[in-house]
């Protein structure tokens, strides 16, 4: 009996809680309340808070074409295996203390789901056919290569402070909320500080949010890698793009604002949320309103230096014991 | 199931995408202004497109000229249905001062469609806004007839 | 236990030196007799070593054969053996599979070619040489089948002689290659001048007494340095890069596959069983550097390759450096990764080295400047590609992800042990090497098989069921190890660990009960081994799957109206009705050939490391002195670390 | 007296990747790499080499204890050695003969399509 109570359970949270649906609306309402908060900073009204949700609806509604020089199966594919290796990521997510689905090591599972998602959206593009694409892809894969350093450098750092008691290193999520609950959230800890720092930097560029979006450069490259892309498929690539932005923010609240667990989930998904929706703020909405975009070796320059070398400060201290 | 609701949010987010038929910008410019602050098209769900892929709304300014006119048909044509075509100022509707020129061809009627159509050389960015709008219903009710 | 498995490794072994001898004499006249004879000679070594894996890989057993039945008397070991335990298996395991894979793929690939005599009999020449290899329990023994197995390389690298650069490369390999052969014999001699035995067992026992004696640890520099050159590690890898640059596809994947495994086995032999210093630091960091430093400099070179094959050498031993970094770091994890990644690797290079051919053999050429848009006409090859692509840059559901994901594991729980920033730093690069890896073959995909077709190569089709058959075996192997790492490790990897850290038993089986005690070798406790389920595959799979019905529901019922559209018919004079509606977006423009593709991606990336890839550039400037410089430079310099420091 | 052998195997060694990596014409690095093969082996040679010994040939009568032999398994490495350096300098030499015809020179700087 309690198998199919577990196969319930389990497809509850595949498809409602921390899975499908929750992700999903959550996802939405940070990118319409990113594009509100850009708004009001330009001292406009700025498009309603459901706004994403009907460009969503409305892309449905479109027709698909499918390009002459496209490769139809991995054009139509493409979207969907992004979207769906994305939902996986918020799975592993825990939300304040309860995680649907946790193994030995998170961490560098939901660093390889999101290459799968980056990798999925260039493989599309590439299937598409079409030279902006081309150009769109390269300039996705220089901004994966940017931010993956800082990222890799952050994990070690925060799966070493987390480590101690685990006999050295961890890369497991379900440890370091151990770990929070019991000696407060990690930000307090001053050597990570700068970890957060560049952690804060990496949200954007992963996403491709206005400053880093150097892969989906409307003006320059026309849409860069979704130039050949309209209907459902389309649909689903900015789904994609908007779910990233709770997925990014909900691993920062996991790596270091844990362990604020109030009993009761559903309060627990609520501060969740409005913590997501503070850092949707500080990071995506106010350098999106305040500067323009960067050209592709600026970004590749300003990862590989500053942030790196924020995110190899805190593992270094942190690797002195500090 | 999601028919009805897919029509109604047609109107909602109508992305635009803007074709220079060899125009003298006047008119481009006043499109781009319809997008800043003062005016803000935004808030009606309005976003300036890079690719015809995209578009819903397809504003075309300046009179067809030839060496435009091929590439213009083109672009239309790689527009994914339903849309919406919106002409810009006089020079489409009529070539305005070009009128009768060797290297213009025809009003905009002349290759496709045109649903609404905003007059005046540089028309006022209320009225590009207000044509926007009406187009935006427009391609709500294009839905539902398509469908039907 | 004289069962008649006894005599399965040396059977396997005859099988293909014969098969190569007879191809020979029958070969030249009739050409089916020749292929029944090769596809027999290649069958039989992998049906025996399959029956070997109940005793050696299951109930633990060392199968020792001695040539000529000289068995060892008064414990000194005369004549030579055959020692095959988990590791040896491990390994001849995997280079039966890749030549039974290369010979089936071969059949049509060469058909362009004349004198196939020649290959096969080089072929089961090269395959039997190195079976004799891993096999083999006599360190000369292993030397000879070195030479065999350099000579025929060469020999098949240069097998298209009008190839451009295809002589040039064979030469530059044989050149520093013999250098590579020369150190290993020097070595080879050193170790007999003190010890008056080339038995490994027999060495393994005698060694640890005079582990302070130079000329021991001057030999041992020598072995590193001669297996190192047949791995193609740091210093020797501009060889692997030209040899495969020019060999047919087949032999670069037995060159990629099974040569640097050779090299491979080697040093794992030398540092774990003969010497049993891999507990030393100074062992450790030689050996993990060494994986480090051509894991990140072949990676960075395989960057801005134009040639298809020549990018995928580079990645070859960048791979190979990652086996080494695992292996180096002494601790069960990391031989466990460093193995199971020795595994995988065989299989991802080796399906992209035959999609590399297919490719070659339906356009004729491998310029990535050139080619584009095959997807469209090898849709076979094309998903193949991705399945080799997305495993070797380590994606989830395949087998490079399960390796790669244990090799960062061990580095950083090393690095964390024993506190020091050096494996933190191996880690890091292991990290950044496996997306620079992604990147190139994102490249490669974007560059022939997505964007727009180039007319020139005329008509081309899928290539023939034959090749395509191997390729898709060696495809269900990269997704079936990756899905199941459990049962790998733990009927591969553990026992073949267990076989490494368990010299004594080795010892004992060789030499007879209680030797290894009498020369002081303890019984070392066996490394436990948690069954490190990165994922339970199996359960993520049905979370895969139950998202994707939950899609596909989603998409059936948002599919809007399959609204036909009646082509825009304009009013043009010549009347032809432009329906431009399927061409790419040209911002209007006719859709003209533009493929983006090649060397202009990641012009960003490309930019900002300028310097870098220049100096690259010209250190690998293609002159056979160079490279015989490097190598006598490394040769120099791990001697002088070894004897100093060690 | 065995002092000499170790320094003459060496010595060619030496002078044998000296060749290799100064000369540029492609004969005289396949010199070089006889050269540093008959260095390695001399050396295999010498180190079987005990003062006094006799050959090793001799009938199972001849054997008893008191015969002291030379070293025999080190000759047998040596003659293996000399066939494989025999065979290595063949094979090269096949290779430049056809690289001559190829490329029309000796010279390996200019033998250099593959690099970078």
């Amino acid at each position: 009996m309690d198998a199919i109570g577990t196969l319930l359970w389990n497809l509850f949270y595949l498809l409602v809680f921390p899975g499908l649906l929750f992700s999903v609306a959550v996802g939405l309402l940070l990118a319409g309340l990113d594009r509100k908060l850009v708004a009001r900073m330009q001292r406009r009204v700025g498009p309603p808070l459901l706004q994403p949700w009907y460009d969503f609806l409305k892309c449905c509604g479109k027709e698909t074409i499918i390009p002459r020089h496209a490769k139809r199966a991995i054009y139509l594919a493409a979207p969907v295996v992004g979207f769906v290796a994305l939902l996986t990521v918020s799975l592993f997510l825990p939300v304040m203390g309860f995680t649907a689905f946790s193994t030995v090591a998170d961490l560098v599972v939901i660093l390889y789901l999101l290459t799968l998602t980056s990798a999925a959206m260039i493989v599309g593009a590439a299937a598409s056919g079409s030279p902006f694409a081309g150009v769109g892809l390269s300039r996705e894969m220089v901004s994966i290569l940017s931010y993956e350093l800082p990222l890799v450098l952050i994990i070690l750092a925060v799966g070493r402070v987390a480590g101690e008691s685990v006999g050295g290193v961890t890369f497991s999520l379900a440890v370091i909320g151990e770990y929070q609950a019991a000696n407060g959230p990690l930000i307090t800890h001053w050597s990570l500080i700068p970890a957060a720092l560049a952690m804060l930097f990496v949200i954007p560029c992963e996403i491709g949010m206005h400053p880093f979006d150097v892969a989906e450069a409307e003006t320059e490259i026309c849409e860069g890698t979704l130039a050949e892309y309209s209907g459902p498929p389309l649909a689903l690539f900015r789904l994609t793009h908007a779910v990233k932005m709770y997925t990014m923010t909900a691993l920062f609240c996991a790596l270091f604002l844990g362990g604020l667990t109030t009993g009761l989930p559903v309060l627990d998904a609520v501060i969740l949320v409005a913590l997501c929706a503070v850092l949707t703020f500080v990071t995506m909405s106010l350098p999106h309103a305040v500067c323009a975009r960067f050209k592709v070796e600026q970004v590749f320059k300003f990862y590989w230096t500053v942030v790196a070398g924020l995110a190899a400060l805190s593992l270094i201290l942190v690797w002195l014991g500090l | 199931m999601f028919d009805r609701w897919m029509d109604n949010s047609m109107s909602k987010s109508p992305w635009i995408f803007h074709i220079n038929a060899g125009s003298c910008n006047g008119c481009d410019i006043e499109l781009v202004s319809v997008l800043t602050p003062r005016y803000d098209a935004e808030r009606l769900g309005f976003r300036l497109t890079g690719t015809p892929r995209q578009a819903d709304i397809v504003v075309v300014s300046g009179p067809i000229t030839l060496q435009t006119r091929d590439r213009l048909v083109r672009t239309l044509a790689q527009v994914p249905e339903p849309y919406v075509v919106v002409s810009l100022g006089s020079c489409p509707r009529s070539g305005n001062v070009f009128k009768g020129s060797y290297s213009i061809d025809g009003p905009l009627e002349k290759w496709t469609h045109v649903d609404v159509s905003v007059g005046g050389c540089t028309p006022k960015p209320e009225a590009i806004v207000a044509a926007l709008a009406k187009a935006a219903e427009l391609l709500a009710e294009k839905r539902k007839e398509m469908r039907r | 236990m004289t069962t008649f498995l006894n005599n399965f490794p040396i059977l396997a072994i005859m099988t293909l030196f014969l098969g190569a001898f007879l191809t020979s004499l029958v070969g030249r006249r009739f050409a089916p007799a020749r292929n029944v004879l090769v596809v027999l000679s290649v069958t039989l070594p992998l049906a025996m070593m399959l029956a070997l894996v109940k005793p050696v890989l299951i109930d633990g057993e060392v199968i020792t054969y001695w040539m000529g039945n000289w068995a060892p008397e008064a414990g000194w070991a005369i004549g030579i053996s055959l020692e095959v335990d988990a590791l040896s298996l491990f390994f001849a395991l995997i280079v039966t599979v890749a030549v039974f894979v290369s010979a089936l793929y071969s059949f049509t690939y060469m058909n362009h070619d004349d004198s196939l005599v020649n290959y096969y009999t080089l072929f089961l020449m090269l395959s039997g040489s190195v079976l004799g290899l891993v096999l083999s329990g006599d360190l000369f023994n292993i030397f000879v089948m070195i030479e065999i197995m350099t000579f025929t390389s060469v020999a098949l690298t240069a097998f298209r002689n009008q190839q451009e650069g295809a002589l040039e490369g064979a030469f530059k390999y044989l050149a520093v290659g013999s250098l590579g052969s020369t150190c290993v014999l020097l070595g080879v001699a050193m170790i007999y001048s003190q010890l008056h035995t080339l038995n490994l067992a027999q060495i393994a026992a005698l060694l640890p007494e005079q582990a302070e004696n130079p000329v021991l640890l001057a030999a041992f520099a020598f072995l590193l340095v001669g297996f190192g050159s047949k791995a193609f590690l740091f210093p020797f890898h501009p060889l692997a890069a030209d040899a495969h640059a020019v060999a047919p596809a087949s032999i670069s994947l037995m060159i990629s596959g099974v040569l640097t495994k050779c090299g491979v086995y080697g040093i794992i032999r030398l540092c774990y069983v003969l010497y049993q210093n891999i507990d030393l630091p100074f062992v450790q960091y030689l050996v993990t550097g060494l994986g480090t430093v051509s894991m990140f400099v072949c990676v960075t070179m395989a960057f801005n390759q134009h040639n298809f094959k020549r990018l995928l050498a580079f990645h070859s031993i960048s791979q190979v450096g990652y086996v080494l970094a695992a292996v180096g770091l002494g601790t069960a994890l990391g031989l466990t990764s460093g193995l199971y990644h020795a595994m995988n690797h065989t299989i991802f290079k080796g399906l992209l080295f035959l999609t590399a051919g297919a490719v070659q053999h339906q356009t004729g050429s491998l310029d990535l400047d050139e080619l584009g848009g095959l997807g469209k006409k090898m849709p076979q090859t094309c998903l193949l590609f991705l399945i080799g692509a997305a495993s070797i840059s380590g994606l989830p559901p395949f087998n490079g992800f399960a390796s790669k994901w244990m090799i960062y594991q061990a580095a950083f729980e090393k690095g964390a042990e024993t506190g020091n920033f050096f494996f933190v730093a191996v880690c890091l690069v292991a990290l950044i090497t496996s997306v620079l890896t992604l990147a190139s073959f994102i490249k490669v995909a974007q560059s022939v098989f997505f964007g727009q077709y180039n007319e020139k190569f005329g008509q081309v089709r899928e290539v023939p069921l034959a090749m395509r058959l191997p390729m898709w075996i060696l495809a269900a192997l990269c997704v079936a190890a990756g899905l199941l790492p459990e049962l790998v490790q733990r009927y591969l990897l553990t026992p073949a660990v267990n076989a490494v850290f368990g010299v004594a038993n080795y010892i004992d089986q060789a030499m007879g009960a209680g030797y290894a005690a009498a020369h002081g070798i303890v019984e070392t406790a066996l490394p436990e081994l948690a069954e490190i389920g990165c994922w339970d595959p199996v359960s993520w799979l049905v979370l895969l799957f139950c998202f994707t019905c939950a899609i596909a529901i989603v998409a059936l019922l948002a599919t809007p109206n399959d609204l036909s559209r009646v082509p825009v018919s304009s009013a043009r004079e010549d009347g032809e009705a432009l329906d431009a509606k399927y061409e790419p977006f040209f911002s209007g423009e006719e859709s003209v050939y533009s493929q983006v593709g090649g060397s202009d991606l990641f012009w960003g990336f490309k930019h900002n490391w300028r310097r870098y890839f220049r100096l690259m550039h010209d250190w690998h400037s293609g002159v056979v002195n160079d490279y015989t410089l490097w190598a006598v430079v490394a040769m120099a310099t791990v001697l002088a670390a070894c004897i100093i420091l060690l | 007296m065995m002092l000499v052998n170790y320094i003459g195997s060496f010595a060619l060694v030496v002078l044998g990747i000296y060749c290799m990596v100064v000369k540029h014409n492609m004969i005289k690095t396949i010199i070089g790499m006889g050269l540093v093969d008959y260095g390695a082996n001399l050396l295999i040679v010498s180190i079987g080499f005990n003062a006094g010994g006799t050959a090793p040939i001799f009938s199972i009568a001849e054997l008893d204890p008191s015969s002291f032999f030379v070293d025999p398994v080190p000759q047998a490495l040596t003659l293996t050695s000399i066939v494989i350096g025999a065979c290595t300098t063949a094979m090269s030499l096949s290779l430049v003969i056809r690289m001559r015809e190829q490329y029309g020179t000796l010279d390996t700087r200019k033998i250099r399509r593959l690099n970078g």
